[in-house]
């Protein structure tokens, strides 16, 4: 942690960048996402368990642009983040410093996209394992007991969208719901419409999702909306051998195609 | 009305309960499988709880539902029949367990439905609801009524408040005509009351609400609204949990020749709350819909429902996915 | 539940299952008549959302078709269909909806008679199912919870 | 508010039969917007295109449904009808009545049902449609033949004769292709090359073709009217200009043992060298591959006795950039060799030869000047047996189709050998005979009739060398299966005819399809056989499917005329069914977000990116644009946008939806 002050003090004292984004706790003592412009203030910054947030979904929001070039502490999740959105054409390499941090929380030297592509590459890939585990025991379930279970999760959802505006790769200014010719998602919330809309938002995430799991964690009413990407990001590297975010020059799964592409479905 | 304190014992409270639940529609709070606090209807009595701080979701729906039919149509070759709601079929609700700032809520949901012309969905439901409140023996640290002119055993909003005594059972202020009906309905439940002292949590003031309202104007440019609303990631999470945000949408739903026009839940915090058409967006960055959410709540409304829009409960911030904690920012802005 | 006739949605591509069909039409091959198609310049275009629309507006079932692998009118419309039903078929299972009630197949223009028997296979398995009261619960429920009151 | 016409039609009894037409229109009538519904005994007539031209005006109809045949039948039939009647003819839709629902179902209440679904998803959808206008585009008159074979070569002379420019590839060092090589061309037993020449010269002296020989097509962008191409023109290692054509290099290189393609391997040929003497341009190219000089660093004979120094060793490849207005590939065919048949020998035995071979041996200009002499030991044979589909029609060895032309070569080689070798006896193991065509069956029954050439119906088991002579044991099948072999001093194999080869790699260039026997594929089999699926290429000749002179001559023609069609105009107009990406005021520009996720499925590079700017040139937003020239509207990009930034013509959101709803509620 001490490591990570002193380099954001550094990076922001030679203007190297105008803003940290990182993480500063708040008075409940939960950790939340810090922006800071002014050296001085740099000690504010943690780095702890607590700090899960994944903070790239504000590398696309543009009053954290305005501030200038950033820098910003990244867990994998985020890398891989940065990855996908560089991939996407949302942000440049050139205009950021990676804060890299490993699981143990020390600061890692990412000096440029190779040695965060190599740090990524060498990473389990998979989704989180307390993730992994309630995938297992929900694909043991019956297709009956699927449905009633994604029914009642699906009937709490009050369509906040917490879960899109949390996603880094959720960016798109006018998401499908807010089209209204034709209605894709009804605008109410109930749980037919609300399982349409996590369909769809599972759907467009296939390939991309990058399982960092804030999602779930933003839902406010508890729905581990999440798993349904993380199967998907399973079922992506069943069928085609690839994680999301693992280089910057990566397209899509759903956008790309080999004529070979096995399924055993299709008649 | 001149209000009136009885005691109930536990066990005559679970008579209430269970007399209450078995005639009409009873809205009581229970501790769901994943843990979360949320009201349903006609719970058993063991189910109740007693305990909670909060539950994720306001009560405001049983006034305010988060989705509102406002009528039916059918259309024809050349014209469309329209439909409207019985209000009549709406039924009488009970609600059991909720926490003082949750029912003096409704009374500022009142100031927004009944400003000018009457909600006649709103004052109906309101008409058919008996509240019977609950004073709060736990507190966390996002609690902060006591900061906006209320406390853990206001009575605002309530016809029948209850208060936890020492020994289980609780002190019972009959506060309107609707408690006192229920209170006379089931007389043989309540007793006259000892003097026994309640016990309630103590919530800290954070703020002066009087103050911030009165900083408020003249703030409306003042950098701290980006400065505090970096983080904000724009969702409406604040607004679906809190107890007075009344915004919402009206939609057509057609099918076939069917139809239906409904409201539902909107959040002002959307960036697309407030696009017009030609593309122009007045609020088109994520500071100006926080300052805006704000602003409402604690100057507009003052200002011009003669109520604040806020009662502490604590949901926006509890509920934020990124500590967006409102009463730390009414308390910096007091200084500004 | 013998009486009981699915309702079916058939989603094509105009080149070579559209195409198909007129073919089964000019052999003058029948079929039952409970598929109703809608046409797509290739099926590269069939979003989705569309599929869930017809289980929402109360299809029982569901065909989803287009050319042969290597055979699509725009080369490869039909490669990216492919890998769009896999996530979705995969994530309809994990959801619970029950992927039996749609059909995937690949029916050129040449094949007039195994539209009739695409056809006529799904709407007997179909049948054999009874109609989608899970999922047609699931809408009505959400119409019901607009109305109670809350 | 929409005013929607239906139109239902009987098809004589086609639909009435099983549905009830004038249910349909009476139940369509109800719903609200159809300001006129009725049907008629055969809408596609001239009275049933006037009853909805004047219904039209009449009820000032603001959309049209059909309902009768398939649209992939009527459609462009009506939405002129409808043009004609003052609607813009994108706002006319037909419902498939027809191929759909009358004649694949039982007369029934169900079927009646189910036309009333179907018109009634289609009165939803029209309510939808948009009034589209054609689209321009701008065209570059001047045409690209890939390909110097009789194909190119009659398409390139039509093309210029029309007064348009062509220019002309061909990867051989000379144009003619398999043309050139062959003797005598049925069924007139003309002399090939004495009608092929003058039009090689033609083409090479004509002021609209630029010819491009020993040159190859490097990469090809942009669409119809608007080709960039790029050519290597492969370095012949000479100066063109200076080189008189003497041909004194030729005679004087050193390596002389390199097997002539020309001679299909039957001759040799120098390293520098002319690839046969009416070659066209009438230049040496230096086959690097097999020069010495390439090869060990050290000769240049050729350089030393060049009266006129025009050799370039260091000569390097050139790549030119082209702007191109359409292309006519006329990339031609190969055959299968004798290597590829183990039941005859994997082609070890010498006097087994292919048909191309048997050509440059009956050619008076070949190897052995026109002689029949069997390769091994250059003897005339005396018993020679040709055996017609060997490969083709035969699926276990890959190749299910018929090679067209075998049949007649095979008794064009018979009757030149009899006519060469009087005494001779000449056999033909044939499948079945496919002769249709102007005087075809004529010459082949010449061939039997008159030369008495041996024809055994059966196929050829295998065939063996036994003391310099090759058993040939078959069957003939018209005497029961009765085994026959046959002492055979020499065999000739009418090999398959295959795609030529690099086909593939200059159909994934051009964007064009092709099929598994790597054919480029015409973009309709009856109606479009000359067409590609890429707008703005053609097909001339072998290179779609093996075919014969006459046949490929005509198909040149027709790419031809579709190219002078082309470029009659300065500009082309097209359907509007394309895709665009929306757009709207500052500061949104659009809801297009930029992540180009759009492009990679384009299977036509037809989504660019559009900058939008602040007045000093800093750019605000970059969005997705879609090229409407290029775009075929596939959709695909439609499907795949998260913003539902992307919208289809004719297809749109909207308009599906609504079929969907329409075809599922009551109404």
């Amino acid at each position: 942690m001490n490591n990570l002050i002193a380099r954001a003090k550094e990076l922001l004292e030679n203007k190297i960048v105008q803003v940290i984004v990182g993480y500063e706790a708040g008075p409940t003592g939960v950790a939340r996402p810090a922006f800071i412009t002014n050296p001085a203030k740099a000690d504010l910054l943690i780095y702890d368990e607590r700090c899960v947030q994944n903070l790239a979904v504000y590398l696309t929001k543009p009053e954290v642009r305005n501030l200038g070039k950033m820098a910003i502490v990244a867990t994998l999740p985020v890398m891989r983040s940065i990855m996908m959105l560089i991939s996407e054409q949302q942000i440049f390499a050139d205009n950021i410093i990676v804060l890299g941090v490993s699981s143990d929380g020390s600061l890692l030297d990412i000096a440029d996209i190779k040695v965060m592509q190599a740090y990524i590459e060498k990473s389990d890939l998979g989704n989180p394992v307390k993730d992994r585990a309630l995938l297992v025991e929900l694909n043991k379930l019956s297709k009956e007991e699927r449905f009633a279970y994604w029914q009642k999760e699906l009937s709490k959802c009050i369509k906040c969208y917490a879960c899109r505006q949390a996603c880094p790769l959720c960016y798109c200014t006018r998401c499908t719901v807010e089209v209204n010719q034709p209605q894709w998602i009804p605008v109410q919330s109930n749980t037919h419409g609300n399982m349409e809309w996590h369909i769809l938002r599972a759907m467009h995430l296939a390939g991309r999702c990058i399982s960092c799991g804030e999602c779930g964690r933003a839902c406010p009413v508890g729905i581990p909306c999440h798993l349904l990407t993380m199967q998907l990001a399973d079922e992506v590297h069943n069928y085609f051998k690839v994680y999301a975010g693992t280089s910057e020059k990566m397209s899509s799964v759903l956008s790309t195609f080999e004529p070979n592409d096995k399924e055993s479905f299709i008649i | 009305m001149e209000t009136s304190r009885k005691l109930i014992r536990k066990q005559s409270l679970e008579k209430l309960y269970n007399q209450l639940s078995a005639t009409r529609k009873v809205y009581a709070p229970v501790i769901a499988d994943d843990k979360q606090v949320e009201f349903k209807y006609n719970p058993g009595f063991a189910e109740v709880t007693f305990e909670h701080i909060r539950s994720t979701l306001s009560v405001k729906n049983i006034a305010f539902p988060k989705v509102e039919n406002l009528f039916l149509y059918s259309n024809g070759k050349t014209e469309s029949t329209i439909t409207d709601i019985d209000l009549n079929k709406i039924p009488e609700v009970v609600l059991w367990g909720s926490h003082p700032c949750d029912n003096a809520a409704f009374d500022a949901l009142r100031s927004i439905f009944e400003w000018d012309i009457k909600d006649e969905f709103f004052s109906k439901r309101m008409e058919k609801l008996v509240v019977i409140g609950l004073s709060c023996h736990l507190s966390d640290a996002y609690c902060f009524c006591t900061s906006v002119g209320l406390a853990p055993n206001s009575s605002k909003g309530s016809d029948i408040l209850l208060s936890p005594l020492h020994n289980g059972d609780y002190q019972a202020d009959i506060l309107t005509e609707k408690g006192a009906s229920i209170v006379n309905s089931f007389s043989e439940l309540f007793e006259s009351t000892s003097g026994e002292e309640v016990v309630l949590t103590t919530v800290k003031q954070k703020f002066d609400h009087e103050k911030v309202t009165s900083k408020l104007n003249g703030a409306f440019e003042h950098p701290f609204w980006v400065e505090n609303s970096l983080r904000c990631i724009g969702c409406g999470a604040c607004a679906y949990v809190c107890p007075t945000c009344a915004c919402f949408d009206i939609q057509d739903e057609t099918r076939g020749k069917n139809g239906k026009r409904y409201r539902s839940w909107d959040s002002c915090g959307f960036s697309m709350f407030t696009l017009h058409t030609s593309g122009h967006n007045p609020r088109n960055v994520q500071s100006a819909r926080w300052r805006q959410r704000i602003m409402h709540k604690f100057s507009y409304m003052p200002d011009r429902n003669q109520s604040l829009g806020c009662v502490g409960c604590g949901r926006c911030s509890s509920g934020c996915p990124v500590d967006m904690n409102i009463a730390e920012q009414l308390e910096a802005l007091q200084n500004i | 539940m013998s009486d009981f006739e699915p309702k079916v949605v058939a989603f094509v591509c105009n080149w070579c299952t559209y195409a198909g069909a007129d073919l089964t039409g000019t052999s003058r091959i029948k079929y039952a008549s409970n598929v109703k198609i809608i046409r797509f310049p290739c099926t590269g275009r069939i979003d989705f959302m569309l599929l869930l629309k017809a289980f929402a507006n109360g299809a029982d079932g569901i065909i989803v078709s287009g050319c042969h692998p290597n055979d699509c009118h725009y080369t490869s419309g039909n490669f990216h269909a492919k890998r769009r039903w896999i996530m979705f078929k995969e994530l309809m299972d994990f959801m619970g909806v029950d992927m039996n009630r749609i059909t995937f197949s690949w029916v050129s223009a040449a094949e007039g008679a195994k539209w009739a028997d695409v056809v006529n296979t799904t709407v007997t398995r179909l049948r054999e199912m009874g109609p989608y009261v899970s999922y047609r619960d699931l809408v009505n429920k959400s119409v019901e919870e607009e109305v109670k009151n809350e | 508010m929409a005013r929607i016409g239906v139109f239902v039609c009987h098809c004589g009894e086609n639909i009435s039969a099983t549905v009830d037409c004038g249910k349909v229109a009476e139940t369509i009538g109800k719903l609200k917007h159809v300001a006129y519904s009725t049907d008629y005994k055969y809408m596609c007539s001239d009275p049933g295109q006037t009853i909805i031209k004047d219904a039209i005006k009449e009820h000032n109809l603001t959309g049209v449904v059909v309902s009768a045949c398939s649209p992939r039948m009527h459609e462009p039939t009506f939405r002129k009808a409808c043009a004609e009647g003052g609607l813009n003819p994108f706002l006319c839709e037909m419902a498939n009545l027809r191929e759909h629902c009358s004649w694949v179902h039982e007369k029934n209440d169900l079927t009646t049902e189910k036309a009333i679904d179907i018109v009634r998803s289609q009165v939803e959808k029209v309510k939808l449609n948009s009034a589209l206008q054609p689209i321009k585009v701008p065209v570059t008159r001047t045409a690209l033949v890939i390909g110097g074979g009789i194909a190119g070569i009659q398409s390139a002379l039509d093309i210029a004769n029309c007064g348009h420019k062509v220019v002309m590839v061909e990867r051989s060092p000379s144009i003619g292709g398999h043309m050139s090589q062959l003797s005598e061309t049925f069924p007139t037993l003309d002399c090939s090359q004495c009608i092929l020449t003058p039009r090689m010269v033609e083409v090479a002296q004509h002021p609209n073709i630029t010819l491009y020989t020993y040159a190859e097509i490097e990469s090809v962008e942009g669409f119809i009217g608007n080709f960039k191409v790029k050519i290597r023109k492969k370095a012949k290692s000479l100066d063109e200009k200076i080189c008189t054509g003497c041909g004194l290099c030729t005679t004087k290189c050193p390596q002389k043992k390199i097997p002539n393609e020309f001679e299909q391997g039957m001759g040799m040929r120098p390293a520098i060298y002319i690839p046969f003497p009416q070659a066209v341009p009438n230049r040496p190219v230096i086959d690097r591959e097999h020069c010495t000089y390439y090869i060990k660093g050290k000769c240049k004979v050729c350089e030393i006795v060049c009266p006129t120094k025009a050799i370039r060793f260091d000569q390097p490849d050139e790549i030119l950039e082209l702007e191109i207005g359409a292309i006519v590939v006329s990339t031609g065919f190969d055959i299968k060799h004798a290597d590829f048949f183990p039941e005859y020998g994997y082609g070890k035995y010498k006097d087994i030869i292919d048909g191309l071979q048997f050509e440059r041996l009956a050619s008076a200009s070949g190897p052995t000047t026109g002689a029949i002499l069997r390769p091994s030991d250059g003897q005339v044979p005396k018993n020679i047996v040709f055996i017609a589909c060997a490969g083709s029609r035969d699926p276990a060895k890959g190749i299910a189709y018929c090679s067209k032309i075998c049949c007649m070569y095979t008794a064009k080689h018979a009757m030149l050998y009899k006519h060469k070798v009087h005494e001779g006896k000449a056999h033909v193991f044939y499948m079945d005979i496919r002769s249709g065509g102007k005087n075809y069956d004529e010459f082949v029954r010449r061939a039997i009739e008159e030369d008495h050439v041996n024809y055994i119906r059966g196929r050829v088991s295998t065939i063996y060398e036994r003391d310099g002579k090759l058993i040939v044991k078959g069957v003939d099948t018209l005497l029961g299966a009765q085994p026959v072999e046959i002492v055979a001093d020499m065999v000739v194999l009418a090999t398959a005819g295959i795609a030529s080869s690099g086909a593939e790699e200059l159909a994934q260039k051009l964007h064009v399809s092709y099929d598994s026997h790597k054919f480029f594929a015409e973009a309709h089999p009856k109606l479009k056989p000359v067409e590609t699926n890429t707008a703005g290429i053609f097909l001339a000749g072998a290179c779609q499917n093996p075919k014969d002179i006459p046949d490929t001559v005509s198909q040149a023609s027709g790419a031809a005329v579709k190219v002078a069609a082309l470029f009659s105009q300065s500009e082309l107009t097209r359907e509007p069914l394309v895709a665009a990406v929306n757009r709207s005021g500052p500061p949104m520009y659009s809801t297009c977000v930029g992540c180009f996720l759009c492009q990679s499925v384009c299977p036509y590079q037809a989504i660019e990116r559009e900058d939008f700017k602040t007045r000093d040139g800093k750019i605000i937003k970059t969005v997705a644009k879609i090229n409407e020239g290029l775009c075929q509207g596939c959709g695909t990009c439609v499907a795949l946008c998260r913003s539902k930034s992307i919208d289809l013509q004719g297809y749109s959101n909207n308009q599906v939806y609504a079929e969907v709803v329409a075809l599922l509620n009551e109404y």
